[in-house]
């Protein structure tokens, strides 16, 4: 583990922000603190930067006990939601900053910078002040500011939340494959879920101070430990009575179920061809173009229950009856989460062209 | 309205309590021969911001200043009538002073005369001759004492400006030069109005004493109607009163207890314990007149200049 | 195709703009103009002889020369204070601010008296300099007391709210790259105080220059120790009717406080240009 | 020691240098000379200082000033209010120009003040002759210089941009939203203020006006060139300096007593401000809007 | 038409920020203003509110000329971006104001404020100020208060922007089905394509002060106009030798082509039954989780292409060989955009289960 947190407790006052945390972090890893806001995302990075001291437990960081290392020297890059770029510091002043306090040779600074500038794309804006740049370059100052000093470890505090939703898309993939190509171990904050899916390695879902889960992306997906990161995580309808629809049998205790668009096909009347037996019938209830697909919306015997459909399908219309497959929910009680498969499939999986 | 008379004196800022006591005792005085009501308000303050409070539309009936300048700037506005100096008695000037010395109790720097003023240990407060009419008569005092000494004028002009460089505070008027020497305790010697020097001495009995050098200079106060003001206010008359009731006896005695000398010489007289009337006394006149002497002396670049700033 | 007629959403701007224009003109610009137009009754030559005359001349120098080293000390002092106001909790703490705008409500005049009276020799504070050999009343010294004295509140409460609305992350992105606290101040903090120190300083200058009631009793008003200040030298001409002096002086008073505000406002301008948009 | 502890240790030693300085410098600087009035004030016995604070001088001058301080509130804030919307919910040519004129009696010197009123409505001035015309043809006796209009006048004066400069910046934080929404609604100008603005800019308006208040009382230089009068144009301020100059032992303690009156009112009027700023602060809805 | 804009210029200064716009809406529809920042979204809806005044043209609501009515006698409603609620009334008060104004009786208030608060979800919260409200709240209250006064439009100025990912889908599902239910006439503003897709009847998409089309989502993502629109809409790659693909020719002057992910298939290699001839073969470079699909990058002989696959399909890794079947792409000039259909395919569509 490169950065490793163990037992860490941290109160404001009487109220506990951080609740017997532990995780750790592989170098080189790029992971995601998600969760709701308050959940205590913004207070666990600040206390692995060292601008916040934990009441109680251990950070280290390469193996090291960092806690009574002030924030100045853990070589740490920190990139801020607000970015906090300076704002009487031209870009490059505020990328040479880190290094003039190291007493790097003023050349070295130049080349360094002006690597990093072109690195980031900002080649060419040395000279501009943070106003005069978009949100996304200043996200990128921001950025290779923090990186100027060669940390090891890159902390960013939701890098993107202050950036138009195009040119998030585009930053997320760059900073995916910026942190990549340094191999510096990193952590950011979201409360984003796409965009947690989309650029972590490994994603650490926080709640009430408490860490939830932690794993890659896909375990989280497909398998959540707890009722909480079950709701949280992907576009899910919750259903009471799940026992009413075919395959799904009740667990006890377990009132709840969880279903995922992509856990469910909606096809036209007659035009499923494998699994008539696992389907329910329904009635289209809404139609809602979503750009790049449709989001169907379907009644199975007073159960909403929304799947997507392809662009490239032919047309349901609201009123129409159509087949709707559940392949599977995940139910909870209060405590844990199940997997259930619809029983009446076949062993093998659906087959698709 | 209600049938009072008002008239404004504006004066000077050494006349505070005289004219609180006289006004008084003018108002009686007409209320019992008139049996009419008089109400006189006061106003002091540096003479020469004053005399410019009233060209500027102060509406003074009467004005009693430190100096016939003064007065005669009044006049060049066209608010006074020419030939007020003859209005009344002794060239207008019912009272008169003269400069006098104020030092600590029992004089600890054994100061006697002019001339001990430009010891090297002594430090003299006077007012600033530039900002304060009142400042101008303690210039035009020593400089009587230097024309007696001296015969020559580069020694005149010598004497005068190692006075001026032994000033260690030159404060904006009388007061102002007053409050440093006496709240502040700065200086050795206040070179005073006699008038104000012996409100002084009364005041803090004990602590100050009076010492009167050999020559001095006889200070001129004058008064005169405004006479534009108290045209258009109808008080001509009443105004009219007021400065002539200042020449009655009892007045002249007022003046005597508040240390003016009075300008009836029978009464000064009387005042003779209060008052060195051997001290030589020089007056305007040997200078050629105020206007002269402001020129000469007192004007940017005239002497004072020439002296303080190079002393 | 219909030409757009300038209508406005929010009502009353006639009404306000109508009512400080015409107040604006009544108290402080047709009296003003007076002064103006008395003064531009001289031609520049003449002008530029009286300001040049030497009283008038020391008179100046020593009033902005004054009032800048005064400024100076309380954009230091000023600046100090508005930190711990804002940064730090003690007792007392709401207290102490209270009086920093008392010298915006003692009478200058009693303000004056007041200092002249601690910092003579036998003063309070005098007696202590005294023993060092150390005049303050009736010297430059004592002008400069007065002076920090009017200025202090124009520089805190410039300060001080800024301090307050100031983003915390500024000093940890600075602090994250490495920096010590003092680098950090350097070079982080006081570039985000400059506008409202500057806007301190210029206020605290502007007022230093005109100021009289407060350092007349204090200066001692001496043309030899040059310890005259530029109002005090009106005053001496006025108290002459000389209103060419006076005007002429006024005029040139008048001028630097206009320059020092427009001044002011130009960096405020540029500065916000620069910045607000983050 | 770790190095945070050292770090630590540092910070505090700051703390407590600067604390030193601003204590040091508040109570020297502005308690010291403020309790020598008072003490100055008391140097001759309580029953002095009663009796001299109870002259029918100082009681006319109280009413003056008090005349003068409430007229220059009014006025103030009811121009603070006008340009405070003008400058922050409309935009104009010469904003910029305006809002700079707004300061200029800030820096202006009060001696130029009272040149400068003498220069329009005294006798040398340009405004006289319009005065008198008017008086003569109304057979009115109205005065402006060297009588109460123009002591109030001045007042106004050098206390003119204390309430705009206090609610300009809460105004322009506001920003003009809500009052666009609330005239979209059809809702008119009074109400707008009434409903909307005022209860924006109420802690800032009464702080201005506790400002504007003190500065009022206070004011000397422009006054004295415009009041010559004791008994009739004079304010506090003047009583104070006519005390002064008065040149006795005892009336210089008057003074003091007079100054007392004021210092009083000034500490009372700040810690009133301190007290509404406080609970303007803790009322304030908080939060992002 | 029910809100009309006819050759509308405004300046701000020099500065053209609508540039001879015009369109109309219809009664009842809910329309975005879809447009990257600085587009002229904002002024264009001010103008019908007459908060801004153009310097030509003509604004009609129902028929009527209303350059020179004052925006108070619009019968307007609207909601600004950051609400502008009311910070010292109570979420009551804020609603009650308009209706106040127009001196309706006491009782006949406080029933439609009632209503209102019920409608939208708020009962409970009429004591409430502006800042103890969550931002999803606020938003309702803004929206409550621009409806009371019963106005015939209203006007959205990024009515979600504001808001948490999370809150904001709900919103919208809300906002539209309000609006529907009212049939009032409405016109927001967004710069999120999704938010628009989702939400409006009909888009509007503006660019440097012009209006560069306007039609259902559908039609502007069927059949963008311009080729502003074919790269602003959908998640769009640019290829530039569009012709060295399959089935694809190339057009004189159109030099660029747009493919969107939902235009590209991608088989595991041997898995596709059908359109072999027009499918090519690449290699992938890159897989990336989307949370309910991948998302996979395939090399085609030096162009990058991206497109989606489901979940539920066999994993592709990387560096595997892949069919890759277009079905179609956007071509476009400096003026026009061409749709292209993949001519290697027969008239039929492909078949789907
Ligand atoms: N300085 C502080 N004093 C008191 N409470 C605090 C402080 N900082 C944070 N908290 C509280 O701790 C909890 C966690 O805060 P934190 O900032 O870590 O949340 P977060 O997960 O980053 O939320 P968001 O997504 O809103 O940024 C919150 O309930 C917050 O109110
Ligand atoms: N009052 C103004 N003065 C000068 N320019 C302005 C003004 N208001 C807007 N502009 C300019 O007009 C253009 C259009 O502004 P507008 O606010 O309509 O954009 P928008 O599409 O709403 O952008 P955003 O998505 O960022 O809100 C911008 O370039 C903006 O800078
Ligand atoms: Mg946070
Ligand atoms: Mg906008
Ligand atoms: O009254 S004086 O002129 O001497 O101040």
């Amino acid at each position: 583990m490169y950065v490793e947190m163990k037992n860490i407790y941290k109160k404001y006052g009487d109220f506990l922000a951080s609740d017997n945390v532990s995780f750790g972090v592989e170098k080189g890893k790029l992971v995601a603190l998600l969760g709701p806001s308050g959940s205590g995302k913004t207070t666990l990075l600040r206390m692995i930067a060292g601008l916040e001291n934990p009441n109680e437990g251990d950070i280290f960081i390469d193996g090291k006990r960092v806690n009574d290392i002030p924030a100045s020297k853990r070589g740490i890059g920190f990139v801020f939601q607000s970015y906090a770029l300076f704002r009487y510091m031209t870009v490059y002043e505020n990328v040479a900053f880190g290094l003039e306090l190291q007493k790097m040779p003023k050349k070295q600074i130049k080349e360094r910078v002006t690597g990093l500038l072109s690195l980031t794309g900002l080649a060419g804006m040395e000279k501009r002040y943070p106003n005069q740049l978009s949100g996304g370059q200043r996200q990128r100052v921001a950025f290779a500011r923090a990186l100027a000093p060669n940390p090891q470890v890159l902390l960013l505090d939701e890098p993107f939340a202050a950036i138009d939703a195009k040119v998030r898309t585009e930053l997320r993939t760059w900073l995916k494959e910026m942190v990549t190509k340094l191999g510096i171990t990193s952590i950011f904050v979201t409360h984003d879920q796409d965009e947690a899916v989309e650029v972590a390695d490994e994603i650490i879902i926080t709640n009430h101070g408490v860490v939830e889960q932690m794993g890659t992306p896909l375990e989280i997906y497909k398998s959540p430990d707890t009722p909480f990161v079950a709701q949280f995580i992907g576009r899910s309808s919750v259903v009471e009575d799940y026992d009413r629809l075919k395959g799904f049998e009740r667990i006890p205790h377990a009132d709840k179920a969880v279903i995922r668009p992509e856990f469910v096909k909606i096809s036209k009347s007659g035009k499923l061809d494998q699994y008539i037996s696992a389907a329910e019938l329904g009635t289209v209830k809404e139609v809602i173009f979503k750009g790049n697909r449709m989001d169907v919306v379907v009644d199975i015997n007073g159960i909403e229950v929304t799947g997507e459909r392809s662009l490239e399908k032919d047309l349901v219309s609201v009123g129409e009856t159509v087949h709707v497959l559940i392949y599977r929910l995940y139910v909870f009680d209060e405590e844990k989460t199940y997997l259930l498969e619809n029983k009446e499939m076949q062993e093998q999986d659906v087959f698709y062209i | 309205e209600d049938g009072t008379i008002r008239i404004t004196n504006v004066s000077y800022d050494p006349t505070r309590e005289f004219y609180e006591a006289y006004n008084q005792m003018f108002e009686e005085h007409y209320q019992d021969t008139y049996g009419e009501t008089v109400e006189v308000i006061q106003s002091h303050g540096g003479s020469g911001a004053q005399a410019r409070s009233v060209v500027e539309g102060c509406n003074a009936d009467v004005v009693t200043l430190a100096l016939e300048h003064d007065i005669t700037l009044i006049q060049n506005t066209g608010l006074i009538d020419a030939g007020w100096k003859e209005e009344f008695s002794d060239d207008s000037s019912p009272y008169t002073s003269t400069i006098v010395f104020l030092v600590r109790k029992g004089n600890p720097k054994q100061i006697q005369d002019w001339n001990d003023l430009i010891r090297e240990d002594v430090e003299v407060i006077t007012p600033d001759p530039k900002s304060s009419g009142g400042a101008c008569w303690n210039f035009l005092a020593a400089l009587s004492y230097a024309k007696t000494v001296n015969k020559e004028e580069s020694g005149q002009q010598d004497f005068m400006r190692k006075l001026y460089s032994r000033v260690s505070v030159m404060d904006s008027g009388a007061r102002g030069a007053t409050t440093t020497f006496v709240e502040n305790k700065k200086g050795d010697v206040l070179v005073a109005w006699e008038n104000e020097a012996i409100t002084i001495q009364n005041s803090y009995a004990g602590e100050y004493e009076i010492i009167n050098p050999s020559v001095s200079i006889l200070a001129q106060p004058s008064v005169a109607i405004v006479d534009d003001n108290a045209d258009a206010n109808g008080t001509q008359e009443v105004s009219r009163q007021y400065l002539e009731y200042l020449y009655s006896d009892e007045a002249q005695r007022l003046i005597g207890t508040y240390g003016y000398r009075p300008a009836d010489a029978e009464i000064l007289k009387e005042y003779a314990d209060k008052f060195e009337l051997t001290i030589d006394l020089w007056s305007i006149d040997d200078f050629g007149g105020w206007d002269n002497a402001y020129e000469t002396y007192f004007d940017d670049g005239a002497l004072f200049d020439q002296i303080y700033n190079h002393s | 195709m219909k030409k757009a007629k300038k209508t406005r959403v929010i009502p009353g701007y006639h009404l306000t703009f109508g009512i400080v224009i015409t107040l604006l003109s009544l108290i402080v610009l047709i009296p003003l103009a007076s002064v103006l137009v008395y003064a531009l009754k001289l031609s520049p030559g003449e002008w530029f002889r009286l300001i040049m005359k030497e009283n008038v001349r020391n008179a100046f120098l020593t009033s902005v020369g004054c009032s800048f080293l005064a400024a100076v000390i309380n954009t230091v002092f000023g600046l100090i204070l508005a930190w711990t106001l804002v940064k730090y909790e003690f007792p007392g703490k709401k207290l102490l601010d209270g009086f920093i705008e008392l010298p915006f409500a003692l009478p200058t005049a009693v303000a004056g008296i007041t200092l002249s009276k601690l910092f003579t020799d036998s003063g309070f504070y005098g007696k202590i300099f005294a023993k060092l050999g150390i005049r303050i009343a009736y010297t430059k010294a004592g002008l400069v007391i007065a002076l920090i004295f009017v200025g202090i509140p124009f520089v805190v409460r410039a300060v001080q709210p800024v301090l307050e609305k100031m983003d915390g992350q500024y000093e940890e992105a600075a602090f994250m790259l490495g920096a010590s606290r003092r680098k950090t101040f350097l070079a982080v903090i006081l570039p985000e105080l400059r506008p409202a120190l500057l806007t301190g300083f210029g206020l605290a200058f502007a007022r230093g220059i005109g100021e009289y009631g407060s350092v007349i009793y204090i200066s001692g008003n001496s043309a030899k120790d040059k310890t005259q200040v530029i109002s005090y030298v009106i005053m001496q001409k006025l108290g002459m009717i000389d209103y060419e002096s006076a005007t002429a002086i006024a005029l040139l008073m008048l001028i630097i406080s206009f320059v020092l505000l427009l001044f002011i406002n130009i960096v405020q301008a540029r500065q916000s240009a620069r910045t607000n948009l983050l | 020691m770790s190095e945070n502890e050292k770090l630590e240790r540092s910070r505090r030693r700051t703390k407590i240098i600067l604390i030193t300085i601003t204590v040091l410098f508040i109570v020297l600087m502005l308690v010291v000379p403020l309790l020598s009035v008072i003490v100055n004030s008391l140097r001759e016995g309580f029953t002095f200082y009663i009796e001299s604070i109870s002259t029918e001088y100082v009681r006319h001058s109280l009413l003056v000033t008090l005349l003068a301080t409430g007229i220059a509130v009014v006025v103030n804030t009811i121009f603070g209010i006008c340009a405070a919307w003008l400058l922050t919910k409309f935009s104009f040519r010469g904003k910029q120009i305006l809002a700079t004129l707004i300061d200029i009696p800030f820096s202006i010197s009060p001696v130029i003040v009272g040149l400068a009123y003498l220069m329009t409505f005294g006798r040398l001035g340009w405004f006289y002759p319009v005065l008198r015309a008017f008086n003569q043809h109304f057979g009115t006796d109205v005065r402006i210089a060297f009588a109460i209009p123009g002591v109030v006048l001045a007042t106004v004066f050098v206390t003119f941009p204390f309430v705009s400069r206090e609610i300009i910046p809460v105004l322009n934080v506001q920003g003009k939203d809500e009052e666009e929404a609330a005239a979209l609604m059809g809702a008119k100008g009074f109400t707008i203020f009434r409903k909307i603005t005022f209860p924006h800019m109420k802690w800032g308006l009464i702080y201005g006006i506790i400002l504007c208040t003190a500065r009022a009382l206070g004011e000397f230089g422009a006054v004295n060139a415009l009041s010559k009068t004791r008994g009739e144009t004079f304010t506090l301020p003047l009583e104070i300096d006519a005390l002064y100059m008065s040149g006795t032992k005892t009336s210089i303690t008057a003074a003091f007593a007079v100054s007392s009156i004021l210092v009083i009112l000034a500490i009372i009027l700040l810690i009133a401000r301190n007290i509404i700023e406080h609970r303007g602060k803790e009322k304030e809805p908080k939060g992002t809007r």
